[in-house]
């Protein structure tokens, strides 16, 4: 579904990714880990176009994304959920979620879905986004993601701010999705979470890829688990 | 009628052809309107300076026509003393800077033998700034500030037009004892608005007038309505107006939005033509000045419309007004006079042209015209008109009330004129 | 003496609510594109010129084949040059945008000189095809003569264009509050990197908000042309107190650009009623005050012009 | 965007030589070539405005639309002093340099800590309302109409007395002002004070974070570059003999940009010469075979600021990089717009 | 008595604080580290002890003088120095100009008009040998445009060490760096540190701990811990990290 | 004198929607107090009220009825720039919220405090992976040393997350649907039965997908 390939990306003149590769398969869920600021996001952004890499090549669903544009990139079906949730403030939260709202080859979800998923949701629909909190801006930004009738949702950081109820919810909405043949990479802080959701992991260090495995391996490997993850 | 509508279709159809050929009319070769003679001698060449952008675009234009014509009548009639006249336009964009690089240009490198064209007496100042430094003869036709003639005269230059105060005296005197004696002024403040207000406010004094207030307005004022809603609190008997070109467009279309036109009395100095043209008897109210008008009931009147009709089938004002009557006139003088001296050394031109009388029959005017040796400022019939509330065609906007002789509306302005001596003027003849 | 400053109040209202009319498209191309537009008044001129085209038959258009519709009464007509008109400016306001592209990402000063440029061949192109001597613009007998209340007279075709001021920038209101396209652009302006994220074609969004903000720039020269008069230096006079409407209210505020149109209005016609020759100064002196003491305007929030 | 890396001492380099060669003798081949001495005067005025203001513009890189204000300050400034105190040609010029600085100075306080965009709005601002007052102020300016009558004075030197009456005479004055501008200009521009402005137009955070009082420099050469504003304004009024109030509009202010931009302000000194010649040259070559040259020169600017912002002295650089490059090995292309 | 020394330091912008309170000092002849999470607040730190931004409250003592809220070109004056985590070069100069319009010796002949830089051997000898510190004498007539990405962050480096400061401060000096060009850039630092007091902003804890004498740990506008690189690395959280552990 | 360091006194806040007839949509109730330095944790599901409640505490919303009074002083009634003196919300940027200012500012208090009496830290970032959670526990501690009540806002996410509140706090608060509940230790905490559907099974240290995956 989609496959990254030693990818160079640049901020400017600096430099955050030197040569990451990793791959998704269809229906896959794919960790990725790391302390902060190696270059997670920065991989997540050069699969969306945002920051697109200068060498090295990206290919989604058979496509090859690494010179598209964003929006193009995107229409092929790709959620995002980026970790610092991106809301507008400016307009409400039904506008937000509308204007997230398209169709793709791939399996397309109702508001009455995200509903279900999140049940606190309908009940913000027409208050203004900047008077949200933290953890009601990522159901907002999660639906908004899976409304776009996503192949492949990037989720960065999905369970920062939200109650553990909800972060269950949302671990949940991976395993559902990974079910209806939808691919996931999902970068966490909560690495045991995500670990126990996903089939591969991938642990970046300094802009690369510096372990790649089952996640059930992660797991059950303590000592590993320890020295890659501090848990 | 019908007559409008030929032209409008000819002008529409330019407008076609230029739209069509992306704007083709303009951005042709600039017009030398070269006619060379059979005989080898070297054509009288004059170089024009009408404005065609700017502030008073539309009134340069219609003056080029008028001076363009009469050149094209001698041209016809096989040139002056045996020469072609050949004549150079460029555009003087309403601009003193641009005026006095133009007048450079055509006397330095197109060497003219005369110059001719002005509306607005900051560009004519300008212009006449350098004439008199070449000692180039400077006809201008159409700005009437009273300084053109007065303090800023100057020996090679001859000024065609009425001044503001030639027309503040012809309208004043009736207007105090026909509207009453609460006046208000409002004029265009540089100085040909400043200038005719004065003029206007003393004649308003001499007759007993109260002045009220009298509002400066800047050149370019797009927006009358603080000052409409003052006068409209005032509620004068009279508003005296000394403003020009676009600016007096705007201001009588939002006079009459306002419901101003009829209430108090509007004294206007005088009306241009192309100011007026196409936009109805209605634009035309109050009292005001003109030097001509195209039904004024004298021998000659139709015949030289009709000439005009013929040469410009195509323009968007169809028939003349005094704009382009004083283009015309000048220029056919000035080459009358040519061919009277049998040379273009300016010192005999300028000789011949100083008290020159013109007789009223040949200017289609009411009376001689003289052309004052003091301040070279035409002395010619004023007329009074007022909006004409039964036209005799979609262009008989005026109703003429009155004329006044030139002796009876001299202007004061013109005795502050000290014309530079013959000899401090240098000579001047491109041969 | 309170009683006499009343109607010009009311004038500067009135006139207020135009200059935030003139301001809006000016403001939507900033906030989405942060490109300060200096061809928005010859952008303004041609909406001016493309309503007389469809309003007067002497408008340069060949009058043999138009005849029938010059036949139409004046009130369809006018409706049709409301239309025509901002989409001729809209139309040459999304050329622009195309030559606008290369700018993006760089110093802001290219967009600046880029549109001083368009605003340069623009005006030689109207003067090209319409020369430059003045238009007028007529309008229905409905709207125009005077209009009476008490003893006093006010022009009824400004009151018509400050309510129509007024219904614009509460349909643009509605429009970037309560539709999707405006809540698309709304997000473009806020974050462009989120909405290109979403699947949005930035390019064609801002071709479309270019032209959207050319357009209602040529909705403002409708209005204002019988007012202005139409002639190819018009836009000279729009585009200067669009811009300081702009600055005033602060870049990207709507209601800020709102209400520094109405300041400036009534300033100017306080000024006007009495002190005449210094009204046009006045706009500036109060641009001056209030941007040495908030430098981002009324209501401005930190923007790409301080760069 | 770069000047030249090569680096000078000399007062008097190669180009200044051309240059002064070439001007020094325009009187003699100006006529041959179809144009006129006029013209010649008003081409030398505007380079030395256009020089003074690409202090600012390709320099420093403050992008000033208002510049028209201070030429016309200068202008009435000849003329006032002319009328009002002493006929003098020297004491003129003084004036109107000294009085034109001081506005500028007024004005550059409000300016000197602002950027960019909003550099250039706050400049369109102060030229419009210098704009306005000169419009109003009648008394002093003559308004609409402009100050009349000003004299072209003769230069004196103790006994010695020259006419500027002459097109030609006056020419050889503005030349010689031009002449010592280049040289003090040349020098300046390699100076220590030179290379700072050039740095504060590259990054002018790092300028202050290497012991520059950013404001104050900035201040400094608004000051400058409007002092030779009002110089070319003097002089101009000397042309015009007269002094009106057109020049002062945005249209202008605007106008003087695009000359410096055109010819290559941004990566060369003699950037705005080239623009100040082609501009007018255009105006009246162009504007001999159609009315409507300022859209060709409108595109031309429009193209130049999209593909090419480095102007003329930019192609040719360019022109003559690939020449040299032929030889030695090829380079990239440094072409893409920057800050 | 410390070189360097900040107290109390506040700071907000707007509504919201930014720094609450930072109490920081650094010796002569040391290299002091500061570090923390992202958005903790370490640039804003830096700008206001650099003078780019004034502290709302509080004090900066530079070797015993109250500097608080000098603008930067006087804080440079008396001796402090800094380099940025963005590049902030002279792109149109050489590498060469780019030292020497940084020299002292330059600035102080800024009023004469007539002095030509180039003509002026001994800052051009000068700005020679700064190049030779930070390892680019090779380079000085390239444009610093040209140059490599690691070169120019030595090359930002130099221009704050053009100053002539006796204490330097460097802004995340690795940012965009490989692991070579890291390990290129320790020894940089390693080299300076002989002459210069430095302090040094860096994400890059495990650099840190290996160049830096003592570190301050800046979170939530405040410094929550201050040590050796041995006492934080005895911290079991730390030790719990991967800290030194990948690559 | 001896006020005591927080007192939330009967402390209301509604939303209601509509203009003419409202409808109550929120409503959050809070009253109690807190005499000396302690280090509070803080939960409670999202949209519970804990970010109001914070909000509440620090000024930067006003309520419906009640008061919050920090060191005797009424923090509503303190000037706005100077409420962060008494009590300051350490939060994500993207979570201010931004609220209308009735009175000005030079008809209030003024704080009397230079450093923050009350210090909530709302989700603080603990990440494992690059050892600052050492630091920052560290400095709680120090907090609390130094005489300052901190409150410490966390969504158990991990085992260790409860691990840490467990070792760190001294009580807690426990928001649900507006209401708040209160327990002296750990232990009562997590007997509460809100709390317990709140962590679901992060307390039975089984999966977080409740035994259905893995």
């Amino acid at each position: 579904m989609l496959q990254v390939d030693n990818i160079q990306t640049y901020y400017g003149e600096t430099q955050a990714l030197f040569g990451t590769s990793l791959s998704v398969g269809e229906g896959e869920v794919v960790a990725l880990l790391g302390a902060n600021g190696v270059g997670k996001t920065t991989t997540i952004r050069s699969i969306l176009g945002l920051t697109p890499p200068q060498t090295g090549r990206i290919a989604f669903d058979g496509t090859d994304i690494s010179s598209m544009q964003t929006h193009d990139i995107v229409n092929l079906g790709i959620g995002w959920v980026p970790d610092d949730r991106r809301i507008f403030p400016t307009l409400k939260v039904d506008q937000n979620l509308a204007i997230g709202r398209r169709k793709s080859r791939f399996r397309s979800w109702s508001l009455d879905e995200m509903f279900e998923i999140f049940s606190a949701l309908e009940h913000l629909m027409h208050r203004d986004s900047e008077n949200l909190s933290g953890g009601e801006m990522q159901m907002v930004a999660i639906s908004r993601a899976l409304l776009g009738s996503p192949g492949l949702v990037l989720f960065d950081e999905p369970s920062q701010g939200l109650a553990p109820k909800i972060v269950q919810d949302v671990m949940k909405t991976i395993r559902r999705l990974k079910a209806e043949g939808i691919s996931v990479l999902v970068v966490e802080q909560n690495a045991l979470a995500a670990l126990e959701v996903s089939d591969r992991v991938y642990v970046m260090a300094h802009g690369r890829i510096v372990h790649e495995g089952p996640a059930q391996d992660l797991l059950n490997d303590d000592v590993l688990r320890e020295r890659l993850l501090g848990v | 009628m019908s007559r409008v509508k030929q032209s409008r279709r000819g002008f529409l159809k330019t407008a076609l052809g230029s739209g069509v050929a992306g704007g083709a009319a303009l951005f042709g070769p600039w017009k030398h309107n070269r006619v060379y003679a059979a005989a080898s001698d070297k054509p009288i060449k004059i170089g024009l300076t009408h404005d065609a952008s700017g502030q008073f675009a539309n009134s340069g234009q219609a003056e080029k026509r008028g001076t363009e014509m009469a050149i094209a009548e001698f041209n016809e009639k096989g040139g002056v003393l045996g020469r072609k006249i050949e004549s150079v336009w460029m555009d003087t964009e309403t601009n003193p800077q641009t005026g006095t690089r133009v007048a450079e240009r055509m006397i330095t490198r197109e060497n003219v033998h005369f110059l001719a064209g002005a509306i607005q007496s900051g560009t004519a100042n300008a212009i006449s700034q350098v004439a008199q430094k070449y000692g180039c003869v400077y006809f201008n036709t159409n700005s009437s500030s009273p300084t053109e003639s007065g303090k800023n005269c100057h020996r090679v230059k001859f000024v065609w037009d009425g001044s503001g105060e030639n027309f503040s005296l012809a309208a004043a005197r009736n207007a105090i004892s026909t509207f009453g004696k609460n006046w208000f002024l409002v004029y265009n403040d540089y100085v040909w608005g400043q200038n005719t207000n004065d003029a206007t406010k003393k004649v308003a004094a001499k007759f007993g007038a109260n002045i009220m207030d009298e509002v400066a307005i800047p050149v370019g004022t797009r927006d009358w309505s603080s000052v409409l809603l003052k006068i409209q609190q005032a509620k004068p008997d009279v508003v005296a107006a000394a403003v020009g070109g676009d600016d007096f467009k705007v201001m009588r279309q939002q006079v009459s939005d306002m419901g101003l036109d009829r209430k108090p009395a509007w004294i206007n100095n005088q009306q241009d033509w192309p100011d007026v043209f196409g936009l109805g008897a209605d634009a035309a109210f109050g009292v005001f000045g003109t030097t001509w008008y195209h039904y004024l009931d004298l021998p000659g009147v139709s015949d030289f419309v009709k000439a005009y009709q013929e040469r410009y089938p195509v323009t968007r004002i169809s028939v003349p007004g005094n704009v382009t009557y004083n283009g015309y006139i000048a220029m056919r003088e000035l080459l009358r006079v040519v061919e009277e001296v049998g040379s273009t050394d300016n010192m005999k031109i300028i000789k011949a042209l100083e008290g020159r009388t013109m007789s009223a029959a040949d200017r289609m005017q009411h009376f001689d015209a003289v052309i004052d040796p003091a301040s070279h400022h035409v002395q010619q019939t004023i007329y009074l008109a007022e909006g004409n509330a039964a036209p005799k065609d979609d262009t008989d906007y005026f109703k003429i009330l009155s004329w006044s002789d030139p002796d009876a509306i001299r202007a004061s302005a013109d005795d502050s004129c000290s014309l530079e001596s013959y000899e401090a003027t240098p000579s001047y003849d491109q041969g | 003496m309170f009683y006499d400053l009343i109607p010009h109040l009311i004038n500067g209202v009135a006139l207020g609510l135009l200059f935030a009319l003139l301001a809006l498209g000016f403001m939507l191309i900033i906030g989405v594109m942060e490109v300060i537009n200096l061809a928005h008044g010859a952008l303004f001129t041609l909406g001016a010129y493309g309503a007389v085209v469809m309003m007067a038959p002497d408008g340069g258009f060949p009058y043999e084949f138009m005849q029938p519709y010059y036949d139409l009464p004046a009130i369809p007509r006018y409706v049709i040059a409301l239309i025509v008109g901002p989409l001729l400016a809209g139309v040459v306001g999304m050329g622009l945008e195309v030559c606008l592209r290369r700018t993006y990402g760089a110093d802001p000063l290219y967009g600046l000189l880029l549109t001083f440029g368009a605003a340069l061949v623009i005006e030689e192109v109207i003067r090209g095809i319409w020369g430059s001597s003045e238009y007028y613009l007529p309008t229905p007998k409905e709207i125009s003569g005077g209009f009476i209340f008490g003893d006093l007279i006010y022009s009824t075709y400004r009151i018509y264009a400050a309510i129509f001021a007024s219904v614009m920038i509460g349909m643009l209101w509605l429009f970037l509050n309560k539709t999707p396209y405006g809540a698309v652009i709304k997000a473009g302006a806020h974050d462009s990197e989120m909405v290109r994220a979403l699947g949005y074609n930035l390019k064609v969004l801002r071709l479309l908000v270019f032209g959207f903000g050319a357009a209602l720039a040529g909705v403002a020269g409708v209005i204002m042309a019988p007012i202005w008069g139409v002639r190819p230096v018009v836009g000279v006079d729009a585009v200067i107190p669009a811009f300081v409407v702009i600055v005033l209210g602060g870049v990207g505020s709507f209601w800020g650009a709102v209400s520094a149109g109405l300041m400036v209005g009534i300033v100017v016609a306080l000024t006007a009623a009495f002190l005449t020759d210094w009204s046009l100064l006045s706009m500036y002196l109060l641009l001056l005050l209030v941007v040495t003491f908030r430098s981002r305007g009324l209501a401005g929030k930190a923007s790409v012009l301080e760069a | 965007m770069d000047y030249p890396t090569k680096q000078t001492k000399a007062w008097v380099t190669p180009q200044i030589v051309v240059a002064i060669v070439l001007f020094g003798t325009m009187p003699l081949w100006i006529e041959a070539v179809g144009l006129y001495q006029y013209l010649g005067v008003e081409v030398i005025i505007w380079m030395i405005f256009a020089l003074g203001y690409n202090l600012l513009l390709g320099y420093t890189g403050l992008p000033s639309f208002g510049h028209g204000a201070f030429f016309g300050i200068g202008a009435y400034a000849y003329g006032l002093a002319q009328f009002e105190v002493w006929p003098n040609l020297w004491f003129c010029l003084a004036a109107a340099v000294v009085v034109t600085a001081a506005f500028g100075a007024a004005t550059a306080l409000f300016l000197s800590h602002r950027r960019g965009i909003y550099f250039a709005l706050m400049s369109i601002a102060f030229g419009q309302i210098f704009f306005f007052i000169a419009s109003k102020w009648t008394d002093v300016t003559g308004g609409e109409d402009g100050l009349l009558d000003i004299q072209r004075l003769p230069v004196e030197f103790g006994a010695m007395s020259l006419s500027t009456r002459s097109n030609v005479e006056l020419y050889y004055l503005c030349f010689a002002l031009f002449c010592v501008l280049v040289i003090l200009l040349w020098r300046l521009t390699n100076s220590p004070y030179g290379r700072v402005l050039r740095a504060i137009k590259q990054n002018e955070m790092r300028v202050s974070f290497i012991g520059y009082k950013v404001s104050v420099i900035k201040w400094s050469v608004f000051t400058l570059s409007t002092a030779i504003a009002g110089l070319a304004g003097g002089l101009f009024a000397m042309a015009q003999e007269g002094a009106y109030i057109n020049i002062m509009s945005l249209q202008w202010s605007g106008t003087i940009v695009l000359m410096v931009l055109i010819g290559g302000g941004f990566v060369s000194f003699w950037g705005p010469v080239l623009g100040v010649i082609l501009y007018f040259v255009a105006r009246d070559v162009l504007g001999a075979y159609t009315e409507a040259w300022l859209l060709w020169f409108g595109l031309m600017f429009m193209l130049l600021v999209m593909f090419k912002p480095e102007g003329l002295a930019g192609m040719w650089r360019d022109l003559l990089g690939t020449l040299v490059t032929r030889k030695a090995e090829p380079k990239g292309n440094p072409a893409k717009v920057e800050g | 008595m410390a070189l360097f020394e900040a107290r109390h330091l506040h700071k907000r912008f707007g509504q919201q604080v930014v720094l609450e309170e930072i109490n920081l000092s650094f010796e002569e002849g040391r290299l002091s580290g500061i570090m923390g999470p992202n958005g903790a607040g370490k640039t804003t730190c830096f700008n206001v002890l650099t003078g780019r931004y004034k502290p709302d409250r509080g004090q900066v003592l530079f070797d015993g003088e109250d500097i608080t809220g000098s603008p930067p070109e006087k804080i440079v004056r008396r001796g402090i120095s800094r380099s940025f985590q963005i590049m902030n070069l002279f792109d149109e100069y050489t590498v060469l100009d780019n030292i020497v319009i940084a020299l002292p010796g330059i600035r102080k002949k800024l009023t004469n008009p007539m002095h030509a830089i180039d003509a002026d051997s001994e800052m051009q000898d000068r700005a020679m040998d700064i190049l030779d510190r930070v390892g680019l004498p090779g380079r000085a007539r390239t444009n610093s445009k040209s140059l490599s990405y690691g070169e120019r962050r030595a090359l930002e480096i130099g221009v704050a060490l053009a100053t002539e400061p006796r204490l330097l401060f460097v802004d995340e000096p690795t940012a965009g760096l490989g692991a070579d060009g890291t390990s290129r850039l320790a020894d940089l630092i390693q080299s300076l540190k002989e002459h210069t007091t430095i302090v040094m902003i860096e994400h890059d804890m495990q650099f840190l701990f290996d160049v830096a004498d003592k570190i301050s740990v800046i979170h939530w506008g405040q410094v929550i811990a201050e040590g050796t690189p041995d006492e934080l690395r005895a911290n079991p959280w730390v030790r719990r990290s991967n800290l030194g552990e990948l690559n | 004198m001896n006020a005591p360091m927080l007192h939330v006194d009967n402390l209301v806040k509604t939303y209601t929607k509509g203009a003419f007839r409202k409808q109550e949509t929120f409503r959050l109730e809070a009253d109690f107090r807190i005499d000396g330095p302690e280090i509070v944790g803080l939960m409670g599901p999202n949209g519970s009220g804990k970010t109001t409640l914070f909000e509440l505490m620090t000024g930067s919303n006003s309520p419906t009825g009640g008061k919050v009074v920090c060191a005797g002083r009424n923090i509503h009634n303190v000037r706005y720039d100077e409420r962060d003196r008494l009590a300051i919300h350490y939060h994500q940027s993207y979570q201010v919220r931004h609220f209308a200012r009735r009175k000005p500012a030079f008809m209030m208090d003024r704080a009397g405090s230079d450093y923050p009496l009350i210090h909530l830290f709302d989700e603080p970032q603990f990440n494992t992976q690059d050892g600052y959670i050492g630091f920052m526990l560290d400095f709680f501690r120090k907090l609390r040393a130094e005489n300052r009540l901190v409150f410490l806002c966390v969504h158990p996410n991990e085992r260790f997350h409860l691990d840490i509140l467990k070792e760190i706090c001294e009580r807690f608060i426990f928001v649900q649907k507006g209401t708040l509940h209160h327990a002296v230790d750990f232990e009562s905490l997590v007997a509460l039965q809100p709390v317990q559907a709140y962590l679901g099974n992060l307390l039975t240290e089984q999966s977080v997908l409740e035994g259905e995956g893995t």
